[in-house]
């Protein structure tokens, strides 16, 4: 019992919670401003793994830097993506859970063949490096830097994020659109262009998690399912398309697990992270933190 | 008196259902203009397609004497066509100051959004009070005083009122009838649709009466008031 | 219209591989896709490797007559069903005359009954479980000798032998962690060794805080993680974390494979894992020149593992091969019966199983993996770990 | 007329494939039959109904699970019933909360409860004190082969007598608008529970042939996400208006991706991905809406 | 003979309250028509009455059985239709299934889907959509699906009918033509009629008595002359000007 008051188990929570919420945060930013379901979403985490990888395998540049590398390609990509499959999808306009679906399709089709072209280009061996390995104590707390250097930066985006939606008109028009699709257009939001901004934002973001994953775990073509998965019960704890929500809910779920399982035990620990989705969704659809739909 | 929009043949709707079917009218500058119709009529249609959210299937459209009928809803409302949508559609999750804010998105309002908005307070000391309260919460007669903030925000020079008294109790429907005029009299080129014809009628310049999709009627806002057709359509008297 | 696909496929097949007349076919399925996809280079390379080293020599040698090797390989998704499939293929259709593993005890066990069925030898490799003894013997044989429950005597022995008294586990939930952690339990009780914490976790753990403060807190002298590479990772990363201090540490699967000392590093010195198998050891003739190929081919360390056995099971369907050719009935015989010379010793089967070689252990010291369990072939003698 | 001659034909040549082929085609022809089963089974639910699963993997693990679990103390037959039963009856206990979740949240949520049913089983596994399960004297695959053609026959007969019942008709009509549906007299919660029931039936008896075919069992692997996907992907290639769609769905996949991984295996996942993106984007009505002549009602 | 008694009925969503202690009845064989503004609570009558929603008070009774907490499939086989105001038809269905699919579920169910078929090409030639039964519903205009909501009620067979704005934004003709129907839906079907309708003149000569609902409260009911004078109606209306 001594071991849920230490300051590790916080430590682990924090820092599991934080990259939860950053992975989350893209896959939020797309669903709510274009009703994608993006299943392809740990597969950006990856990619961006590998760029931090390879900068810091060939080039020695450290990942905090190789992450600005891998969120401008994740946006590329975003932005090919979004003029190659989306933009019809989206210009249609039929029923809304058509998009879904087929959205939810196209992106399994766009994960399977980025994880394919990665593994033929890369093989699939697993890789990794060290870096920022020291620990630093403090009471009865230990932590690595790269933990430390991880939280850090997915704090500060999380954080940049939320302000950027709170206090830049541009952020104001993605939570316009995320709100009320149908009356963005009508004040005057050029749609077309925050749905491209979002999307890429959405990439760049999960990039910028893999770069951060990458300095404490082996990274490989396959990697990306796991995330996928958390990213998507996080953003239902949160309530889907709801931003703030989403990362209230990833920091949520990183103490839940954590000290879910001090409290049982790990093997329960899927178990309990399914539970808790499943009986959310069938309970709470609009998410944990959501407020009740507004009734007009 | 020049007319600052102009419709000609606008055939609109949703998808295979053609809603509204060649309607033609023109806004004069500085003038309210009122669309009159039952409910289904086409004059929600006719609004949006007006501002852009529906594209046009047919017909011309000219706002002061350049041709927009190709251009999307962001570029209209830079341009200075302004649509108060029906149902208010304000964004629940965002504060009233954040909703006002929004409206004065595009270029040409950014710049004066501190101004507009202390002008828009100023016309509801409502909103003022409630400035940062979220919109969702607002009650019916706070929403359309809202959504009629967000839409002044942009700085219009024509602004298209769809239902603004739709569900309104009569005294709040009063107050937004009354903030018509005021506006209308500071010079705001306006375009309403509303059922009330009662009321819509009394302040219009020019009205039309959209029936079906088409014109059924048309003429000076007052005359029709009193015109037997109209009172036929609305009360079967 | 199936049929006449079936055809046109059995066409297309041939004509994809139109085989030169002298070439000895050599099919296999390995998991390149999937759940198991980044096992599978450890081993892919190993056959690689053994390809070109072989026909380099100028081809296989089969009973006396010298056949260029050529591959006829598949991927199974890491489906078990598709691997039947595949094997299937590979006997009826593509007419291999020899066949390699694939990857992984689920795999091994699936194809099991279509050797069986069709009287076809084969020679297994990464398959580990208590379970493989079960296999009617004469068609498949596994040249592992790291299987679960003799190698919990070992470690308890080692430990013991080390005198440590308190004990703690952490164990994956995946089939081999739990065989090995079934054995460790009781093995530990007689050896009168107390198991302080005893943890299970799933295969997509993310953090291991909160088994690892457990551990801290109990303090047990050996400690045994019975995880697989990716979790070994997580282990070590958050061990030196929180500072496990337990000079027995045993990792089961990982540490042998190349790109774990480059992701933990020096702090990974000192952690015992399993693998029977070292370059240093002098008295296998064939250790040292396989791994100078490999690295010269790949630029990279060999599995200790499965790179290891994979090269074993070719090593050792070589050596039948020569004696026997490809007669099924006279190959079977010869590998029931022959004793092989491997990099890593001899061989002999005994049963399905490796009667040879000894369930031993490596140990992570400075830069080198050294066997350090049984102490009757140990390279180095083993050290405690002194901390991350 | 020309269809069931079609389908008659076909079905003869699929019963034939064993005496006139090697295993491995008669393999395929399991694996396609297997799709097929699993495709029309599916399309029961999500075809009918709008409601679309994406973790119907887990009634063909929880089919696979009880075999493992009977395998030696029951008859063959007896347990692939059993197992489609079981299947059967763990639909209709989640059926009830779960349809009432709509749309996209109903699709996370059947993903959702297959991965969860995956690691309670791991957790099951482990207090059983198994690790793995191995079965030992499988049936050949020839019978499994003909038992999974008649699983492939009975779904597809399964899909074509619901759509034209009443049933399929209040199914259809819940489809279009729940509401509508229900206020013109259509049971909605019980069709769809029942919709949702009958296509966990045959996925459970295909999970226990499937399961003796590999003759290993590990929870992991028999509830793999991925046949949740390939089921969906079939379907929208396929089409699912009608019967013919899973028919050519399965077909054109399975075909398709022998032929792929034969020559091209490197590149032939690449290719999948391609193909169900073309497909999703150009002819979304999938293979049976490119045949000509189709009246969408049946 | 009353066939269908509100007592006090009220509907709250959240905050806001729809309805409240509405009460009024229907006879046998009557055409009673509601009006209101919009936001009135008119819709939201009907599907408390039709079971799409559940009441927060009051008491529902239809040919004297209590209908609350029934679910929308139960009420309809008692022997009530409704349409919506916004189409609801199956749009991927063809017209004549669309009418068929009430006549095998509603309250006469068909005996076999070929009586089905009969009771929907019948219904539809009665509602002018007779050439239109192989079409897909989607295809149909706006005023056809009007006529296909209105199809699908009458042919489930009950013997209340909800008609919710059927003659909104349709043509005078087309609204001459929709009368017509309604009277014949009343005369020779014998139905009895609940009907909303903005179109005024049509509701005053349908109707025998008009309930008037402002902001969820009834503020009149009586027969459409009383109604066409009452000074509360024209306020509502045309607003206190007039």
């Amino acid at each position: 019992m001594d071991a849920l008051l230490s300051g590790q188990l916080l430590v682990a929570a924090l820092v599991t919670g934080a990259l939860y919420a950053l992975t989350a945060l893209g896959l939020n930013l797309v669903y709510g401003t274009m009703r994608l379901l993006n299943v392809a979403h740990g597969d950006l985490v990856m990619i961006g793994a590998y760029v931090a990888f390879w900068a810091f395998t060939l080039l020695a540049l450290s990942p905090l830097l190789g992450l600005a590398a891998a969120a401008a390609l994740a946006a590329l990509f975003g932005l090919a993506l979004y003029h190659g499959l989306f933009r019809r999808l989206l210009a249609g306009g039929k029923a809304a859970q058509r998009l879904e679906a087929n959205s939810l399709l196209l992106f399994f089709g766009v994960s399977v063949i980025v994880q394919n072209l990665m593994a033929l280009q890369f093989t699939a061996t697993p890789r990794g490096y060290q870096y920022l390995d020291t620990v630093y104590r403090w009471g009865n707390a230990a932590i690595t830097g790269n933990r430390v250097a991880a939280f850090a930066v997915a704090v500060i985006l999380c954080g940049g994020v939320l302000a950027f939606l709170r206090f830049h008109v541009t952020g104001l028009a993605i939570k316009a659109l995320i709100q009320r699709r149908d009356a963005a257009a009508v004040v005057g939001v050029n749609v077309e262009r925050v749905q491209q901004l979002a999307l890429c934002l959405g990439f760049a973001s999960a990039a910028v998690a893999g770069a951060l994953v990458s300095m404490t775990e082996q990274i490989s073509p396959f990697m990306g399912f796991p995330f996928t998965i958390a990213a998507f019960v996080v953003i239902i704890l949160g309530g889907l398309g709801n931003v703030t929500g989403g990362i209230a809910a990833g920091l949520l779920l990183g103490v839940l697990e954590t000290y879910g399982v001090a409290l049982t035990s790990s093997a329960y620990r899927s178990i309990l992270v399914y539970g808790v989705f499943v009986l959310i969704l069938l309970l709470r659809p609009q998410g944990l933190l959501g407020g009740r739909r507004i009734v007009r | 008196m020049s007319a600052l929009l102009e419709a000609e043949g606008v055939v609109a709707g949703y998808g295979d259902i053609e809603i509204v079917h060649g309607f033609g009218f023109a806004a004069a500058e500085g003038e309210v203009t009122a669309l009159v119709g039952a409910n289904g009529a086409g004059k929600t249609t006719l609004m949006r397609a007006l501002a852009g959210v529906l594209p046009l299937a047919a017909g011309a459209l000219r706002f002061a004497g350049r041709d927009i009928a190709a251009a999307r809803a962001h570029a209209r409302v830079e341009a200075g066509i302004v649509l108060v949508p029906e149902g208010r559609l304000i964004f629940p999750h965002m504060s009233v100051a954040e909703n006002l804010r929004i409206g004065a998105i595009n270029p040409r309002a950014r710049r004066d959004r501190a101004r507009t908005a202390d002008e828009v307070y100023a016309l509801f000391p409502r909103l003022a009070e409630r400035r940062r309260q979220l919109g969702g919460t607002l009650s019916g007669g706070e929403q359309q005083m809202l959504a009629l903030g967000r839409g002044l925000m942009a700085k219009p020079r024509l602004l298209l009122l769809d239902e603004p008294t739709l569900g309104l109790a009569p005294i709040m429907a009063k107050l937004i009838f009354s903030t018509i005029e005021r506006l209308s009299e500071g010079g705001l080129t306006i375009v309403i649709a509303e059922q009330d014809v009662g009321q819509t009628l009394g302040i219009a310049d020019r009205a039309y009466v959209i029936e079906n999709g088409r014109l059924a009627l048309a003429g000076a806002g007052a005359a029709l008031l009193d015109d037997p057709r109209v009172k036929a359509a609305y009360l079967g008297l | 219209m199936i049929r006449k696909l079936s055809i046109a496929l059995a066409a297309a097949a041939l004509f994809a591989a139109p085989a030169a007349a002298q070439n000895i076919k050599i099919g296999f399925s390995l998991a390149k896709t999937g759940l198991f996809a980044q096992a599978v280079p450890s081993q892919l390379n190993a056959y690689e490797l053994w390809r070109e080293q072989v026909n380099a020599r100028g081809g296989l040698d089969v009973a006396g007559k010298k056949r260029m090797v050529e591959f006829v390989q598949y991927d199974d998704q890491s489906n078990p069903g598709n691997a039947v499939k595949i094997y299937e293929k590979l006997i009826t259709d593509d007419k291999v005359e020899l066949l390699l593993a694939p990857w992984g005890t689920p795999h091994h066990f699936a194809v099991a009954p279509v050797l069986e069925k069709y009287k076809f030898p084969m020679v297994g490799n990464t398959a580990a479980s208590v379970q493989l003894r079960e296999i009617k013997p004469g068609n498949i044989w596994f040249v592992t000798s790291a299987i679960p429950d003799k190698m919990a005597a070992e470690l308890v022995a080692m430990a013991k032998a080390n005198g440590y008294k308190t004990a703690g586990i952490v164990a994956n939930v995946l089939p081999l962690a739990k065989e090995i952690k079934a054995s460790l339990v009781p093995a530990l009780q007689k050896a009168g060794i107390a198991v302080k914490v005893s943890e299970e976790y799933p295969p997509d753990i993310k953090d291991m805080t909160a088994i690892l403060t457990k551990v801290k807190a109990a303090a047990p002298e050996a400690l045994f993680v019975l995880s697989y590479p990716g979790d070994s990772v997580l282990y070590a990363k958050q061990a030196k974390e929180i500072g496990i201090a337990a000079p027995f540490q045993f990792v089961a699967v990982g540490p042998t494979m190349d790109f774990f000392g480059k992701v933990v590093g020096p702090s990974a010195n000192g952690l015992v894992t399993m693998g029977h198998w070292s370059p240093a050891k002098a008295d296998w003739k064939r250790a040292k020149p396989f791994y100078d190929a490999y690295v010269k081919k790949f630029n990279e360390k060999p599995d200790y593992l499965d790179t290891v056995v994979s090269y074993m099971s070719l090593e050792i369907l070589e050596q039948a091969v020569a004696k026997a050719g490809t007669d099924k009935q006279k190959l079977r015989q010869a590998i029931a019966s022959m004793t092989f010379d491997t990099i890593n010793g001899p061989v002999k089967f005994q049963g399905v199983q490796n009667a040879i070689t000894p369930t031993a252990f490596l140990q992570i010291q400075g830069s080198e993996l050294q066997l350090v369990w049984p102490k009757a072939i140990a390279t180095s003698p083993f050290k405690a770990k002194t901390g991350w | 007329m020309r269809g069931a001659l079609a389908l008659a034909a076909l079905a003869l040549a699929a019963a034939a494939l064993p005496a006139v082929a090697g295993d491995y085609h008669v393999g395929v022809g399991l694996g396609l039959l297997m799709y097929v089963a699993l495709t029309q089974s599916w399309t029961v639910l999500s075809g009918m109904t709008g409601y679309v699963s994406l973790g119907h993997v887990v009634f063909y693990g929880l089919g696979a699970y009880v075999a493992v679990l009977l395998w030696g103390e029951a008859p063959l037959a007896a347990i692939v019933a059993l197992a489609a039963l079981a299947a059967f009856a763990f639909a209709a206990l989640i059926g009830l909360p779960a349809l009432r979740v709509r749309g996209p949240y109903f699709v996370i949520l059947t993903f959702g409860l297959a991965e969860l049913a995956k690691y309670v089983v791991i957790v099951v596994e482990g207090w059983l004190g198994k690790f793995s399960r191995v079965i030992f004297g499988a049936p050949d695959i020839e019978t499994l082969y003909y038992i999974m053609f008649g699983l492939a026959a009975a779904a597809t007969l399964m899909t074509f007598l619901v759509r034209r019942s009443r049933f399929g008709r209040g199914l259809l009509a819940l489809r279009e608008n729940e509401e509508a549906a229900e206020t013109v007299g259509v049971p909605t919660v019980r069709f769809k529970l029942l919709a949702y029931a009958l296509s966990a039936l045959i996925p459970g008896a295909v999970g226990s042939v499937m399961v003796l075919r590999q003759t290993y069992f590990e929870p992991a692997q028999i509830f793999d996400p991925v046949v949740s996907f390939t089921i969906v992907t079939m379907a929208v290639v396929g089409g699912s208006e009608d019967m013919k769609g899973p028919l050519l769905g399965a077909a054109g996949f399975v075909l398709l991706s022998e032929l792929l991984w034969a020559n091209a295996p490197q590149l032939y996942m690449v290719l999948l991905g391609l193909l169900l993106i073309v497909f999703v984007l150009f002819a979304p009505q999938g293979l049976s809406g490119l045949l000509p002549a189709r009246r969408r009602t049946p | 003979m009353t066939l269908l008694a509100l007592r006090a009925v009220s509907k709250q969503f959240g905050g806001l309250r729809a309805l409240s202690d509405i009460s009024f009845d229907v006879a046998a064989g009557e055409i009673v028509g509601i009006m209101g503004a919009n936001g009135a609570g008119k819709t939201t009558l009907f599907s408390l009455i039709a079971g799409n929603e559940r009441p927060s008070g009051g008491t529902i009774v239809f040919d004297g059985r209590a209908l609350a907490g029934l679910p929308p499939h139960r009420i309809c086989r008692l022997g009530i239709a409704r349409t919506f105001q916004i189409v609801r038809p199956f749009g991927g269905l063809t017209v004549e299934d669309n009418v068929a699919t009430a006549a095998m579920f509603g309250a006469a169910q068909a005996a076999s889907p070929a009586a089905a078929a009969e009771r929907a090409l019948a219904v539809l030639a009665l509602v002018g959509l007779a050439e239109r039964a192989g079409d897909l519903a989607e295809t149909l205009t706006l005023s056809g699906q009007k006529r296909l909501e209105l199809a699908r009620a009458v042919a489930t067979g009950g013997r209340l009918l909800m008609l919710d704005e059927v003659m909104a934004g349709l043509t005078p003709a087309e609204v001459a033509t929709m009368l017509e129907i309604v009277r014949r839906l009343h005369r020779e079907y014998g139905l009895t009629i609940l009907i909303i309708e903005h179109v005024m003149r049509a509701l005053m000569q349908l109707a025998g008595r008009i309930v008037v609902l402002h902001h969820g409260e009834k503020i009149a009911e009586g027969p459409p002359a009383a109604i066409g004078a009452d000074p509360r109606v024209h306020e509502v209306y045309f607003g206190a000007a007039a």
